[in-house]
């Protein structure tokens, strides 16, 4: 392992945990749950993904690396999936946007019940 | 390390004893959940903390290099988790069950097997 | 190393050398076949007529290998077989001295007899969803319990009975039945909850798992530690074992299934705990057992005062035999409590002690309480009814069923020459040789109220005509005998069962001897810890 | 010993039984004649016991012991005592069995009774020739459970019922104590054997000193419950709810004499004691005068044989209780002749009965010319009863009254009790006798004619042998009464019974004695009306008795039950659940701080120092690394979210948190199977909890009020505290770590596995995991049965009657219905979106 | 969940948990893992797989009642430990056999693995037997 | 072909997270991956894209790129003081030109991984995405953005 | 710095930022206010989880902690949409049994 490698990883651990910070951080200030959803679901998932990129650099061995890529590859994945989903299941279910909401196009045509 | 943990499954003891005291099914369940974690810890604590060192003999080696956690514990954790998840889910269907057929929030209205007001014995021969 | 006091690990001798008899396979059939039958069934679900021919096969092997290793027992001692490579205390053993032995050989009888009940009365769809293997992996549990040499394997087997007894205890799906089984369910759970952290515990202060180990290293530790440790096991157990106080979901459950599976619980189900209460705290922990001496009378006398009256108050027919069982439990308490009193040395007073009493205690429960169970089932299913003010004509009605009641009725009772006499004998014995007058006195009680409970069931179902709540002696008219389903199936197996009661009443030698070499062995267990290999260790 | 003999005496005691076994074919097959053919099984016991009569009087007792169980043995013992009580029961017997065949010829249910009274007949010839204490006191048993079938026998009649429930608790309760006293007794004595019992001098010398009272009053228990002592007598009339030859055996030759049997057995053991010669005749002496007198309130003639039963029973245990030689003597012939005609006297009594259809004796009168047989039965047996000249009950009453003699004013106290109950008994033989048979012929129930030969042959024989067993008294005592005696006193005693004709010995005292007894009940005969109704006016002021006292005692006990059993099984879970989480609590801190704390509580009401501190630990908080406080910190929080969540669904969501922080606990401390395992478990958990939980009612707020939490929360902290104070004190000492080093050595040489926590679990420890997923694998199918039961399947099996009350069944039908349609719908619909 | 992005994607989601699970399992002996935890992966993929595209296509899917594969689990297990009544050695003791592949791979076979493989189908059928029958059971309501 | 490919990928992933090349293990995991191929064979059914791999590796750097920037923007609005008055959510209508089950998914995961988008449905007749942004200042220029990137690359991809 | 001491530093401010995050969620999840709030919160846990395993395994090189982190991705994911599944199929039976107003925000 090279010094190289350990700053780059240092660095990333850095980066990624700030991420994860910051993400805390908009799930506690944003101001309604879809608010929130932009903080968690990308943030959150840059931050972790960077940290395994940082494990990548600093194991630097083909088959850690490999297991990194597919571990942020997984949450690339599933990121998107579960964040449209629950989501989706929110609004359907009536839980509404803040008022500060400035437009909302899916109301009109809502399936919720008011 | 180990005091600290025994005093967090005190909690968790106390915690789940707690719930398990409320009549709701329900709040039983989680305390059941928490118990088992309790007891987990538990076992994991009386069979002495080691950080960070998992017992995994390294690649290449006939036996561990270092000082490593104790496996026998967790061996035994992990059956108790297994076993515990296990009787859990049960107890879930179970108490899913009961709401359907006794709708039963409280269990002191689950009075099918035993009555409130059971009838006395006959006073005849 | 140098510090694990008295073992000095070399790798061969821990671990087993040359082959295995195939005689000590004995130990390990009991367990194995049923699961490995249960899975079978399981993979045949979609074919319920292979169910209960299967299951009958597999249980009827497990009787030939149960008989096969009690013979062996009674011929040369323990017998231990250790699983896998690893000798004791590194690996699992399974050990089975007389009291093993007998209770294994005694449940995996009556599972033969109730799966016979069974098909008197089992519905399709309960075949199809699983009774013949709750039954089959119900019958694992318990031998494992008995078998095995392992604390923590204990808690597993333990935990195999107690999942496969919810199975049979929900399986009509009856309303009453989900009630029922939440308290089961619930309250057992906790029990071996509690078992569980004692064995914890007892690992982090002993550092073993193996119960021989165990035996010969308790006196190293500190003797307040196992003192809690052993109270949280007499409460787990006891808890298991349906002791006072924390008997609560025995009268509340056991009455909401099926007939056959009541008699299977009642029968079987507690006698595992107080089998693992003999084991864990009169052969591994003798001292703490002495410290919890007064603990353990008073939970014997409190079980054997109450639940008697709890079989006077009951209308319910089966939850009054509920309360029967549990003064049975009682019985087999003052038989550990009495167990420590050293013997005054008479040399009338039987070797067994305490623990032989309970030990006979406990296969007289076990035959006399499912067959209890059993008749209770064919009333039932004669009157309508479960309730016994609304019972009542069976003795002019059915006199084969008339004879098992009365029969049972007096052996649960402990008169003689029936079954349930000879054990209140031996203990009776042992409580006056020990001078533990209360528990004697407790006993003798208990006897009394028991006789008269059994005697006003008699009463009111049997000599009386008509049917208590309508305050009519009329003969009751809404009796239906037996059909030829019940007849074949229900009242043939319970017969044989009663007869083989009535048998070991008049001719009671070889079990009250049995029993007598279950009480040493667990009294005095160096030849269990021998057979385990690790006398060398014993202080 | 000859073996033979062995046999057959194993033989003698089983008989009966192996014929009870057989009665109800009997009576099928011979229907009315089956009581000539079942008697002659104790017929033959008498003709074989009356064989031995001479070897066993003269020669040695005989004995037969065959191994039972644990050091009992089943062994029998037969001497003079046993003898007599043999002869009577198989003889008597004999003629109970044909009186029982006519009694209820026809009757749907002779095969069991027969079969009862078989059986009862071999239980009481099994007790009278136990050795084996043990064998007797199984036999003994044996009579109250066969005496509660019998007594129970007329079982549509709740009075009946109430009668053998009576006999079943008073008798087995007795028995109950009187099994612990023959336990003790066995071993002060060294051997379960009353033959060694009785030649084992000073048992009670020295350590066993103190265990003589216990004893003796355990055996008393028994005794005096069975033979109907005064306050246990009550059941003994009660008893007479059986049918007449069940009152004629039970209540009049045999079992109520078992518990005197037992005092004569016992008498060279138990007795020549201060205890012993006060306490029996105090009981005997009160019952004899109880009984006596209460007979006399009587119109029923079988609650007056029955009262009279009872007197004479207080009469045999005021005897014994006496002890001397006299008064042995006295007993057994008094006992041999009792038995004679009181089995006579109920047996004709029940004759009238079944003849006349009433047993009142106001509403029979002057049937002797109808029942001249029946009528010569009477008089001879009242002749015996009253114990005139010659009869074998003169000789008795004879003896008795020569206790005078000793000179203790206690036993002046005993003879006059014994005249006024002779004399009151005298009056009940005499009117039983007499008012029936003559006097003007009144209309009764049935149109009277003699009884057929089964019903009369018994009492006219018995009656016979009362007169000539005194005819011929010499012989009689030598072959029975002295030998019988002699085994009752422990002494041999010189022959000195001689014929009344032998006025060398006429004892003038003596026989005035007799003369005031006849008079005195002749005298109360005449005014029998008037004393009875006198009773009666005193019955009417004092209500209470035992009997009613019975009922008060049972109903009590009920209802005391009741109360007991549903104050400790109410049904409420949690207070279930309450119970056992105080005991977790006990079971930790008992132990651990429950010594230092008494120590404690007892140095401060000593006034001296405080021995204990408390061994509260320090904890080692420094130990652990910020980001481990953060761990343990989410923990907390998380089991804090979980007991404050408003709601269940919020409790529930929160539950996460705790389990994810225990995850990384496990991770941090070594143990990545364990976190691995927990995430996945945590999270699966969530899942089928989401899964079950959409159709539940979430939103509930925890419903305990502020009492409930304090007191839920009091005991949660109770236990948990204790928890961790059994952790840390195993914590305080070091642990043996030999089995994992073992497996850290063996790992990868042995077992081929670098993670040993999964080597141990496919490996060295596979068997729990073996029964783990057994586990698994039941919980599978036990839900699918759980949810599946109840939307599937037919409704029913194949005839079988699910049990009434459980109701709901059609509700649960229609909803199955429901849901299979509606499954079916949705399959469609998420076929078509797959499509 | 009826929704066009979940459906899409959960297909390949649940193959690649597929695989993961196994490799999971097979890795266990030496690393982290075996077959309870690659039962409770492969598990949950099929119960993500019901919950997106409906039970009746797991069932399909999966051709055997998962009870069965679960009664199956416990067969295979116990029959590695039969094993040892050939070899009359105690029972559930560890045998080990190397396969040489035609590439010079060794491969190791041995009863433990077979006793892992049981316990990850248990896992797998039971809890598909769970997700499966609640999923059902809660759409027909 | 897309079972083939999909086979072969698992594969690949099952030696990567294997860590062993060997040809043995390769077989394996094409073997593993066929089975999970095979549990899932009845929701696989379209056609290839086997021949785009540049297309694709061109929309994975622009994904990579549009993440890290948008990224950097939410932390900035999520840690300014004055949240509540640079917050503007809304929830628009995103007009799909895409067709396939395929495409839309993967423009909408797209989306919601990109910083400040989120997709919270599909309408039923698929002719719109509602998107959840954070900050709509103009809603038309939100729409041709999402438009003329990941939209135009992915059909691209599946043309 | 040397790249040891740089990364022993970077890995403890970063076991001090995930651990600050991880309770600033946690306290999302006991606020609340709505059901997804929570399991919003809940599934940044697990990802926060993720990345604190990951530091771990740098921390005391075992790279054996990396695929419990894959795991871990893999299967929060399941939780996450079970209980979107949960939050959508409660409102259905709601609105379908009419029998209270929907009101999700009461419910906490
Ligand atoms: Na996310
Ligand atoms: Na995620």
């Amino acid at each position: 392992m090279t010094a190289l490698m350990s700053y780059i990883a240092g660095v990333l651990v850095l980066i990624g945990a700030v991420f994860t910070l910051i993400a805390a951080i908009g799930i506690l200030r944003l101001p309604d749950l879809y608010t929130r959803m932009h903080a968690a679901s990308k943030a959150g998932t840059l931050g972790a993904g960077l940290l395994m990129v940082s494990l990548a650099f600093y194991a630097f061995d083909a088959s850690v690396v490999l297991r990194a890529m597919a571990g942020v590859l997984f949450l690339l994945l599933t990121a998107p999936v579960s964040a449209h989903l629950l989501a989706r299941a929110a609004y359907t279910a009536g839980y509404k946007p803040a008022e500060i909401t400035s437009i909302n196009e899916l109301d009109p045509k809502a399936k919720s019940n008011d | 390390m180990e005091h600290a943990l025994a005093a967090l499954c005190g909690v968790f003891f106390t915690v789940s004893i707690y719930m398990l005291l409320s009549r709701s099914l329900i709040r039983m369940l989680l305390g059941i959940t928490i118990l088992g974690n309790g007891v987990n810890l538990m076992i994991f604590t009386v069979g002495r903390l080691t950080r960070e060192v998992p017992p995994i003999v390294p690649d290449g080696l006939v036996q561990p290099a270092t000082d490593i956690a104790n496996p026998l514990p967790q061996a035994l954790i992990l059956t108790a988790i297994v076993i515990g998840f296990a009787l859990f889910s049960f107890l879930l269907v179970l108490t899913y069950r009961a709401y359907e057929e006794l709708d039963a929030d409280n269990t002191d209205t689950m009075r099918l097997a035993e009555p409130e007001n059971p009838p006395s014995p006959p006073l005849s021969y | 190393m140098a510090e694990t006091a008295g073992y000095n690990i070399d790798l061969p001798p821990a671990m087993i050398e040359g082959a295995t008899a195939i005689a000590d396979w004995t130990l390990v059939w009991p367990v194995a076949l049923p699961l490995f039958g249960a899975a079978v069934l399981l993979m045949a679900r979609k074919h319920p007529h292979v169910q209960a021919p299967l299951a009958l096969a597999v249980i009827a092997a497990v009787i030939a290998s149960c008989v096969t290793l009690m013979l062996r027992i009674a011929d040369t001692g323990p017998v231990a077989m250790t699983m896998g490579n690893w000798l004791p205390p590194f690996g699992i053993s399974f050990t089975a001295d007389m009291l093993s032995a007998l209770f294994a050989v005694t449940s995996s009888v009556l599972a033969l007899v109730v799966l016979l009940f069974a098909q008197s009365e089992i519905e399709p769809r309960e075949v199809r969803y699983g009774f013949h293997q709750f039954l089959l992996l119900l019958l694992a549990g318990i031998n494992g319990s008995f078998l095995t040499g392992d604390l923590f394997n204990l808690y597993v087997w333990f935990e195999v009975m107690l999942i496969a007894s919810f199975g049979l205890l929900v399986i009509g799906g009856r309303r009453i039945q989900l009630d029922g089984a939440v308290k089961y369910g619930f309250l057992n759970f906790i029990g071996t909850t509690i078992f569980l952290m004692a064995v914890g515990l007892l690992y982090g202060t002993l550092g073993t798992l193996n119960m021989a180990d165990i035996a010969v290293n308790a006196s190293r530790a500190d003797p307040t530690t196992l003192t809690a440790i052993a109270a949280l096991f007499l409460l787990g157990f006891g808890i298991k074992a349906a002791a006072f106080p924390v008997n609560a979901w025995l009268p509340a459950s056991y009455h909401t299934p099926d007939p056959a599976v009541s008699a299977l619980f009642a029968g079987l189900l507690t006698k595992v705990g107080v089998y693992a209460l003999i084991r864990v705290l009169v052969a591994l922990l003798p001292a703490m057992r002495i410290e919890l001496d007064m603990v353990i009378a008073i939970l014997a006398i409190g079980t054997l005062l109450l639940a008697p009256l709890g079989a006077l108050a009951e209308t319910n027919l089966r939850r009054a035999l509920g309360f029967i069982v549990i003064g049975g439990i009682g019985a087999m308490f003052a038989g550990i409590a009495m167990s420590v009193t050293t013997s005054s040395g008479n040399a009338l007073a039987g070797e067994g002690g305490g623990i032989g009493g309970a030990a006979v205690y406990a296969v007289h429960s076990m035959m006399t309480m499912t067959a209890f169970y059993l008749t209770a089932g064919l009333v039932e299913r004669m009157t309508g009814t479960t309730d016994t003010r609304y019972m009542g004509g069976l003795y002019g009605a059915n006199a084969p069923v008339s004879i098992l009641f009365i029969v049972l009725a007096f052996s649960a009772s402990g008169l003689p020459p029936f079954l349930g006499f000879w054990p209140k004998l031996t203990l009776v014995r042992a409580g006056l040789d020990a001078a533990e007058y209360w528990l004697v006195a407790a006993l003798l009680v208990n006897a009394f109220l028991t006789t008269i409970a059994c005697a006003r069931l008699w009463s009111h179902i049997f000599w009386r005509n008509g049917r208590e709540a309508d305050q009519t002696e009329q003969p009751n008219d809404r009796l239906k005998p037996l059909s030829a389903r019940a007849l074949r199936w229900g009242l043939a197996p319970t017969i044989v069962l009663v007869l083989a009661i009535v048998g070991l009443g008049l001719w009671p030698s070889a079990l009250i001897e049995y029993g007598r070499l279950a009480g040493v062995g667990i009294t005095a267990p160096d030849a269990y810890i021998e057979a385990v290999g690790l006398a060398g260790g014993a202080q | 010993m000859a073996s033979d003999q062995d046999f057959s005496l194993l033989l003698t005691a089983l008989a009966p039984f192996l014929a009870a076994f057989v009665a109800p074919l009997v009576v099928r097959f011979v229907g009315r004649y089956a009581g000539w053919v079942l008697g002659i099984v104790p017929a033959a016991i008498f003709i074989y016991l009356a064989g031995l009569t001479g070897f066993v009087s003269d020669v040695r007792p005989l004995a037969a012991a065959y191994p039972w169980a644990d050091g009992f043995e089943f062994s029998f013992y037969l001497d003079g005592l046993s003898l007599v009580f043999g002869l009577l029961i198989s003889g008597i017997g004999t003629f109970i069995v044909i009186y029982s065949g006519g009694y209820l010829a026809g009757h749907p249910h002779l095969g069991r009774f027969m079969s009862f009274i078989l059986m009862f007949m071999g239980s009481m010839m099994g007790l009278v020739m136990s050795d084996s204490v043990i064998t007797l006191f199984v036999f003994w048993e044996l009579t109250s459970i066969t005496s509660f079938l019998l007594i129970g026998f007329d079982h549509a009649r709740q009075a009946s019922r109430r009668a053998a429930m009576q006999a079943l608790v008073i008798t087995g309760g007795g028995g109950l104590a009187l099994l612990a006293g023959l336990i003790l007794l066995g071993y002060t004595a060294g051997s379960w054997n009353v033959s060694d019992m009785l030649n084992a001098p000073g048992l009670f010398e020295g350590d066993a000193a103190g265990l003589y009272l216990p004893i003796l009053l355990l055996v008393l228990a028994g005794a005096f419950t069975k033979s109907a002592q005064v306050p246990f007598h009550f059941w003994l009339p009660n008893a007479m709810e059986a049918p007449t030859p069940v009152s004629a055996y039970l209540h009049s030759a045999t079992m109520v004499k078992a518990g005197v049997y037992l005092l004569a057995r016992l008498h060279p053991v138990l007795g020549d004691t201060v205890e012993w010669n006060t306490i029996l005749p105090v009981f005997g002496g009160v019952t004899l005068l109880t009984g006596s007198i209460l007979a006399l309130r009587q119109t029923d003639m079988k609650q007056m044989l029955a009262y009279t039963t009872m007197g004479s029973l207080g009469m045999l245990v005021m005897l014994i209780g006496v002890g001397t030689e006299a008064a042995m003597l006295g007993a057994i012939l008094f006992l041999i002749a009792h038995s004679f005609y009181k089995g006579g006297l109920f047996m004709i009594v029940g004759t009238l009965d079944h003849e006349t259809g009433t047993r009142d004796i106001t509403r029979l009168s002057g049937l002797f010319s109808k029942m001249p047989v029946s009528g010569v039965s009477a008089i001879l047996a009242a002749v015996a009863m009253a114990g005139f000249l010659f009869t074998v009950g003169f000789y008795g009453k004879e003896e008795i009254y020569k206790i005078i003699t000793s000179g203790n004013p206690m036993d002046v106290l005993v003879v006059l009790v014994a005249i006024v109950g002779n004399a009151l008994m005298l009056v009940v033989g005499v009117a039983i006798a007499v008012k029936p048979f003559f006097g003007p012929a009144i209309e009764t129930p049935l149109s009277p004619h003699e009884g057929p030969p089964s019903l009369i042959v018994g009492s006219l024989i018995l009656g016979i042998l009362g007169i000539g067993g005194g005819l011929m008294v010499v012989e009689f005592g030598d072959y029975f009464a002295i030998p019988a005696a002699q085994a009752m006193l422990g002494e041999t005693i010189e022959g000195h019974l001689h014929s009344l004709l032998d006025f060398a010995y006429l004892n003038w005292a003596l026989l005035t004695l007799s003369a005031i007894t006849w008079g005195l009940g002749l005298f109360v005969f005449f005014f029998l009306d008037q004393t009875r109704a006198l009773l009666r006016r005193v019955a009417e002021v004092w209500r209470w008795g035992p009997d009613q006292g019975f009922d008060q005692a049972m109903f009590g006990l009920l209802r005391g039950s009741a109360r007991v059993t549903h104050f400790l099984h109410h049904g409420r879970l949690e207070l279930y659940l309450i119970l056992i989480f105080v005991l977790l609590a006990a079971a930790t801190i008992g132990p651990l701080y429950g010594p230092p704390i008494l120590a404690d509580l007892a140095a401060f009401f000593t006034g001296t120092e405080s021995q204990a501190l408390y061994p509260l630990m320090w904890f080692g908080l420094s130990e652990l690394t910020f980001y481990e406080w953060a761990i343990i910190l989410i923990a907390l929080l998380g089991l804090l979210a979980v007991v404050i969540g408003r709601t269940r669904l919020v409790a529930i969501v929160s539950l996460g948190i705790q389990g994810f922080a225990v995850a990384l606990i496990f991770m941090l401390f070594g143990a990545p199977d364990l976190s691995f395992t927990q995430f996945m478990v945590e999270t699966l958990s969530v899942v089928i909890l989401a899964l079950v939980m959409t159709r539940l009612h979430l939103d509930q707020r925890d419903s305990r009020v502020l009492e409930e939490v304090v007191r839920d929360g009091g005991i949660a902290v109770l236990a948990g505290l204790g928890m961790t104070m059994a952790i840390l004190s195993v914590l305080s000492h070091p642990l043996d770590l030999r089995l994992s080093e073992f497996f850290e050595q063996t790992s990868v040489a042995v077992a081929h596995g670098h993670n040993i926590v999964n080597v141990i679990l496919v490996d060295y420890r596979a068997l729990d995991t073996l029964g783990e997923i057994s586990v698994v694998m039941t919980a599978g199918i036990a839900i699918l049965a759980l949810i599946r039961i109840r939307t599937g399947g037919p409704k029913l099996g194949i005839g079988v009657p699910k049990k009434a009350g459980t109701g709901g069944s059609s509700r649960k039908s229609a909803s199955a219905r429901k849901s299979a349609s509606t499954r079916s719908k949705s399959r469609a619909k998420s076929g078509k979106a797959t499509a | 969940m009826n929704t066009v992005i979940f459906r899409t994607i959960a297909p390949y989601l649940v193959a690649l948990m597929m695989v993961f699970s196994v490799f999971v399992l097979l890795r266990g002996h030496n690393e982290p893992g075996g077959g309870f935890i690659g039962g409770l992966i492969a598990a949950s993929a099929l119960a993500m797989y019901g919950i997106a595209s409906g039970v009746s296509a797991v069932r399909k899917a999966i051709v055997f009642h998962p009870l069965s594969v679960a009664g199956f689990g416990v067969l295979l297990a116990s029959l590695a430990g039969f094993a040892s009544l050939f070899a009359e050695v105690p029972f559930l003791m560890g045998l080990w056999a190397t396969i040489t592949l035609p590439d010079g791979t060794e491969v190791a076979i041995s009863t433990p693995l077979f006793f892992d493989i049981g316990v990850y189908l248990v896992v797998l059928g039971v809890l598909a037997t769970v997700a499966l029958a609640l999923e059902e059971d809660d759409r027909s309501l | 072909m897309i079972f083939f490919i999909m086979t072969a990928t698992l594969a690949l992933i099952w030696t990567a997270i294997s860590g062993s090349f060997s040809l043995a293990n390769l077989l394996l995991g094409a073997i593993i991956g066929l089975i999970a191929m095979w549990v899932i064979r009845e929701r696989v059914s379209h056609p290839g894209l086997s021949k785009r791999l540049l297309k694709i590796v061109s929309l994975a750097l622009l994904f990579l790129y549009e993440l890290l920037i948008s990224s950097i923007r939410v932390a900035i609005l999520v840690l300014s003081p004055r949240l509540d008055k640079r917050l503007q959510p809304g929830i628009i209508a995103f007009p799909l030109t895409a067709k396939s089950d395929e495409e839309i998914t993967l423009l909408a995961n797209l989306i919601t991984l990109t910083p400040g988008t989120l997709s919270v449905d599909v309408s039923e007749d698929r002719k719109f995405i509602y998107v959840h942004a954070i900050a709509v200042p103009d809603r038309e220029a939100l729409i041709a953005d999402i438009a003329n990137g990941f939209e135009r690359k992915i059909i691209e991809v599946f043309e | 710095m040397s790249p040891e001491q740089f990364l022993d530093f970077a890995i403890a401010v970063a076991l001090g930022l995930l651990s600050l995050a991880m309770l600033l969620v946690t306290w999302r999840i006991m606020r609340g206010p709505s059901l997804p709030d929570r399991i919003l919160a809940l599934d940044m846990l697990v990802n926060i989880g993720i990345g604190y395993i990951v530091i771990v395994a740098i921390k005391t090189g075992f790279m054996l902690y990396l695929d419990i982190a894959i795991s871990l991705g893999l299967i929060g994911f399941l939780a996450t949409i079970a209980f979107a599944r949960f939050v959508l199929q409660r409102w259905r039976i709601r609105t379908t049994n009419h029998s209270q107003p929907n009101n999700p925000e009461g419910e906490g």
